[in-house]
């Protein structure tokens, strides 16, 4: 239907700019390291929106915001890798639940979110830096920042999804 | 002239609860027949929930009339056709200036309406020229929207429904989020766009001081209209409006008041100096 | 036993780093079972004021004293104080989040360390107190209209039972019933529970109405403050200052004014009912 | 104050690059980005350099706050730097202990680590002197083609504008509902990793519940005002190409001529 276009819009481009803001100005402090212990916490409203909504939301959400973000950051030659591969990460988010209602293929659907993000950045620093071992440092910062983001969202996602239903807003057709 | 034409409309919302089966109808707008003229200042009263906003929807053509019809300019909302020009004719502004403010700056947000409808860029500037001027924010034309106070902001919304040029202006509850001072700015922007412009009014508001001046009031509850008439008609059933869980301008309530205690007051009191007027009249 | 301000000044960071007052050297005292208003033109101080006196931000310079402790002394119970000293924001059904209204007003007393069996009691009570029936406690807050959610919010924040409660702009947004609901419950808590209640509110003649004491902010800075009186007697300065005095004192001023026999300083619909009565009868009498 | 926030690192000069159509920057870091990984010889690198160093001069914007920007990769250059030198094996040059660097070692580093550094200036230099609205329009209007094969590019950079306008809103009402659940007893700073991520919870619920509201608020507002997607629609500031932008464009090809001629036929490569 046509009211569901810019409706379509409006709603991926909140997600767009929950994403950025998320990824900028949301951190936890993790209790256990003194120093690099802050991650962003970008993922989770790309997850969420991707839940909400669907494949398409998720898929723009996830590429378009936090591209957004290292695009006008200073990782600009980051942004075009962030673009596909968290673009992909929210896209089979939101195909898995799209398709399955039940919790335990959230948990699936991020799991499969955290490989494409390792993977991919794997990947995509490999070219970027021109060899194998040096992408494997931010291993690591990427493995917690996907396991913190999937507690949140994995917590939150029941109370949003009551909510949206009741205020009657719901998947586009 | 008559612009606006409503003709038995109904409009249902289907709900659902926490079942599929658990599902509901409520008519939020039950049988109306409004006929509005060309350059009428109308306004809307009536409490949560009577179907208000529902009301306004329709006119802009955001809403499909369950039964019934609504015409702008002889033009049916639901004829897909002339859909754009319904809504470039009957323009309207909503509650939260945040949320209908598109672009990032006020120009290019204002140009917003033009561009969809394929105004050529040097019509769009002469438009958004007007309508700016118009609104008196021409001094904020590269501002970004955030940095506007939110009278400021409801003016830049309002400047965007100016530039598409209509000739009806629908205000759903314009001044509820904001401060006295701006909502005294909009208001006497939207009654300047009335007298000067020729611009069709139509205003949904919780406050009664605002609607003193209309043309006409139109009180709704439970989907229906209850009353329709002036200000001074209306306002002068005060135990009506009472009952509908609506107030009165502060004057007539007290006019009201004396009455009850026998003080020999007309009926038609709505401002603080008919009040005084009369009440020195005993001297 | 009060929450003191001395010679508070606050400056937000603004990106150019030049220093923005939001408050100039604002003294004041608030004393337990006030019922005060606090009323300013926009961008006044009034809602940074209010952030002060529960330790939300911290003064740029100056101190605030809650039973005369200085809160910002080391070691001082900050979260404790939070406890004692209630806000309710403008909109604040904007932060409902819990999936039943009887869980969300738990969570503010559940904070404070009460059980959850505790923290329900509690919240049935003030849900009872801001009027909400019952057959509604285990719905979501979703689904609820503007004038039942602004209830639930404001009933959220009285179950961390606070001494002091304050509100801003409580009845923003509401139609005239939900208005004078929401202020009647204020008057009730204060009349009946001894709260010490402050409003910000923008109706001049709600604060005449309602409140006891009035403080006039005015760019920052205190411009009046005292009895509600004799703080609507400055009406050029008030009008000067963006505000206005409510409706029937200018009612009265301009009969006055005209040589209608009439006190010039009365504030409510009451007053001035039973004045111009009175007036109407000296009148005939002559 | 929070609503003030800037997007991005957009630094406001007036200069022939600031003035350049976003298109033509966008295609400027394309061919700059290709050229660096056609690398093969110093030829190349200084032509890269001279490139680099010609623009951020041209762009007035200062050279300390292109520099920080490297700041962020520091950590991950050393390593790589390290790894490169003591993996790479050849003749070793320096040997103790049991570590060697070799010759290829050495020159493979030098290369890997000025092609990532002139990757991060060349690039961020785009970002210092395009705004966030530029670049919607430049990317809407250079990725038009992807709309062929069924990327809704009109809709991305509608929905990029909308989200640039939508981040400081949000950004402000995320700190509005942090004051208030902190005033409901809330704490953020304390306890462990479960308890610290279980307080975003008040946080994030109405955080989104509110963005979706606003969404659907914005919907209507923007068909109220005619929004009926890309089609029949105009744009104020339409986006042209002046003469400067056409020169730039031919400097931009004689560049990529130049060190496709470097790295494949001269006697340098
Ligand atoms: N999208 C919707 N889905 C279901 N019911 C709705 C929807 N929108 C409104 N309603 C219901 O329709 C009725 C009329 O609502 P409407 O918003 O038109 O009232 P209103 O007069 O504008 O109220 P207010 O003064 O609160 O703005 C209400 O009972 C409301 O609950
Ligand atoms: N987060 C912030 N960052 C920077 N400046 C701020 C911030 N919040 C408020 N200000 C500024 O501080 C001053 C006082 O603002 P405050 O919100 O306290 O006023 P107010 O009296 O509550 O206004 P209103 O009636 O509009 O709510 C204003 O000039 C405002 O622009
Ligand atoms: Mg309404
Ligand atoms: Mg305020």
């Amino acid at each position: 239907m046509k009211e569901n276009k810019v409706q379509f819009i409006a709603v991926t481009a909140m997600a767009v700019a929950l994403t950025y803001v998320f990824t900028a100005f949301v951190n936890v402090r993790l209790p256990i390291a003194a120093n690099g212990g802050l991650i962003h916490l970008g993922n989770v409203p790309l997850f969420i929106m991707a839940i909400l909504f669907g494949k398409k939301t998720g898929a723009i959400a996830g590429g378009v915001g936090m591209g957004l973000f290292d695009l006008l950051s200073g990782w600009t030659a980051w942004a075009p890798f962030t673009f596909i591969i968290v673009g992909i990460m929210g896209y089979v988010v939101g195909a898995i639940t799209e398709k399955h209602d039940q919790y335990g293929w959230k948990v699936a659907a991020i799991f499969a979110a955290f490989v494409i993000k390792i993977v991919g950045y794997y990947i995509a620093e490999i070219i970027l830096y021109g060899n194998f071992v040096a992408p494997i440092t931010s291993v690591p910062g990427n493995v917690v920042q996907i396991a913190v983001a999937a507690v949140i969202v994995l917590i939150v996602i029941e109370p949003i999804e009551i909510a949206v239903k009741k205020i009657g807003i719901t998947q586009f057709a | 002239m008559s612009i606006l034409k409503i003709k038995d409309l109904v409009h249902k919302y289907v709900t659902y609860g926490d079942t599929e089966e658990d599902k509901q109808e409520i008519a939020a707008i039950d049988h109306i027949d409004i006929n509005v003229e060309k350059g009428e200042f109308v306004a809307i009263l009536g409490k949560n929930g009577s179907g208000k906003s529902s009301l306004a929807k329709h006119i802009n053509g955001l809403l499909m009339p369950t039964e019934g019809a609504v015409y702008i300019k002889g033009m049916d909302t639901k004829d897909e056709s002339t859909l754009l020009n319904v809504r470039q004719s009957a323009g309207i502004v909503f509650q939260n200036p945040d949320n209908q403010i598109v672009g990032t700056t006020v120009e290019e947000d204002t140009a917003f309406g033009p561009e969809n409808l394929g105004v050529e860029p040097k019509d769009i500037w002469t438009r958004i020229t007007a309508a700016l001027t118009g609104v008196g924010m021409m001094a904020y034309k590269e501002a970004s929207p955030n940095h506007l106070s939110g009278g400021q902001k409801q003016r830049v919304a309002i400047a965007g429904i100016m530039a598409m040029e209509p000739e009806c202006i629908v205000l759903d509850e314009p001044t509820a989020m904001l401060d006295p001072e701006g909502r005294r700015h909009v208001l006497s922007l939207v009654k300047a766009l009335n007298k000067e412009k020729n611009i069709t009014i139509l205003m949904v508001t919780h406050h009664m001081e605002e609607v003193i001046l209309a043309d006409r009031i139109i009180v709704m509850d439970q989907g229906k209209i209850v009353m329709d008439g002036k200000p001074k008609e209306i306002f002068s059933r005060v135990d009506e409006m009472k009952a509908l869980g609506l107030e009165v301008p502060y004057a007539t309530e007290l006019a009201w008041e004396l009455k009850k205690e026998g003080v020999n007051l007309s009926d038609t009191i709505t401002t603080k100096e008919e009040l005084v007027e009369e009440l020195c009249q005993f001297v | 036993m009060s929450i003191r301000l001395e010679h508070v000044s606050y400056a937000y960071e603004d990106n150019s780093s030049k220093k923005n007052y939001a408050l100039k050297d604002v003294n004041l005292e608030i004393k337990k079972e006030e019922f005060i208003a606090v009323i300013g033109h926009t961008g006044s101080g009034k809602s940074t004021l209010i952030q002060h006196l529960n330790g939300l931000i911290r003064p740029t310079s100056g101190k605030i004293y809650f039973d005369d402790e200085d809160i910002y002394a080391d070691g001082y119970p900050l979260r404790e104080l939070r406890g004692k000293v209630g806000i309710c924001f403008q909109y604040p059904e904007h932060q409902l989040f819990e999936t039943t209204i009887l869980d969300d007003v738990c969570f503010g007393p559940m904070n404070f360390g009460k059980t959850k069996e505790e923290a329900k009691e509690i919240a049935i009570k003030c849900l009872k107190d801001v009027g909400l029936p019952e057959k509604l406690y285990e719905k979501s807050p979703f689904e609820l209209s503007g004038g039942q959610k602004r209830r639930v919010a404001i009933a959220g924040i009285l179950a961390m039972e606070p001494e002091y409660f304050i509100l801003d702009e409580p009845t923003a947004g509401l139609d005239p019933v939900g208005k004078d609901q929401i202020l009647n419950l204020l008057k009730k808590l204060h009349e009946e529970k001894k709260i010490t209640i402050i409003l910000v509110s923008h109706s001049m003649e709600d604060v005449a109405d309602y409140a006891q004491r009035v403080i006039v902010m005015n760019h920052g800075q205190v411009m009046y403050e005292g009895d509600k009186k004799e703080v609507f007697s400055h009406k050029k300065e008030l009008e000067a200052a963006g505000l206005a005095v409510p409706f029937y004192r200018q009612v009265c001023e301009e009969l006055a004014d005209r040589g209608f026999p009439i006190q010039r300083d009365l504030l409510t619909l009451e007053e001035t009912k039973g004045a111009i009565i009175q007036g109407l009868k000296e009148l005939r009498g002559k | 104050m929070l609503k003030d926030i800037t997007i991005g690192q957009y630094y406001k000069e007036d200069s022939l690059i600031h003035r350049l159509d976003p298109r033509v920057k966008l295609f400027a870091v394309l061919i700059y980005v290709i050229t660096l990984f056609m690398h093969k010889s110093p030829a190349t690198y200084v032509m890269s350099l001279l490139f680099l160093v010609l623009t951020i001069k041209i762009s007035k914007v200062p050279v300390k706050y292109i520099l920080r920007g490297l700041k962020a990769i520091a950590v991950i250059l050393l390593f790589s730097v390290m790894i490169n030198m003591l993996f790479i094996p050849g003749k070793p040059v320096i040997q103790f202990w049991i570590i060697s660097i070799s010759a290829e070692g050495i020159r493979t580093t030098i290369y890997l680590g000025s092609r990532l550094i002139m990757l991060v200036l060349g690039t961020s230099l785009l970002t210092f002197t395009t705004t966030p609205n530029e670049l919607t329009d430049g990317l809407d209007k250079s990725l038009g083609f992807l709309n062929k094969i069924g990327v809704p590019v009109h809709e991305i950079a509608m929905m990029m504008s909308i989200a640039l306008r939508f981040i400081p809103i949000l950004t402000e009402e995320l700190e509005k509902i942090m004051k208030a659940q902190t005033a409901r007893g809330i704490d953020f700073e304390s306890g462990g990793l479960l308890k610290r991520v279980k307080s975003m919870v008040p946080i994030i619920v109405p955080l989104f519940v509110a963005a979706i509201r606003r969404a659907n608020d914005l919907a209507m507002a923007m068909e109220s005002r005619c929004y009926h997607g890309g089609v029949g629609r105009t744009k104020l500031k339409p986006l042209k190409y002046e003469k400067r932008d056409k020169m730039a464009y031919i400097f931009l090809f004689v560049f990529l001529a130049v060190m496709i001629y470097l790295s494949f036929f001269s006697p340098w490569r």
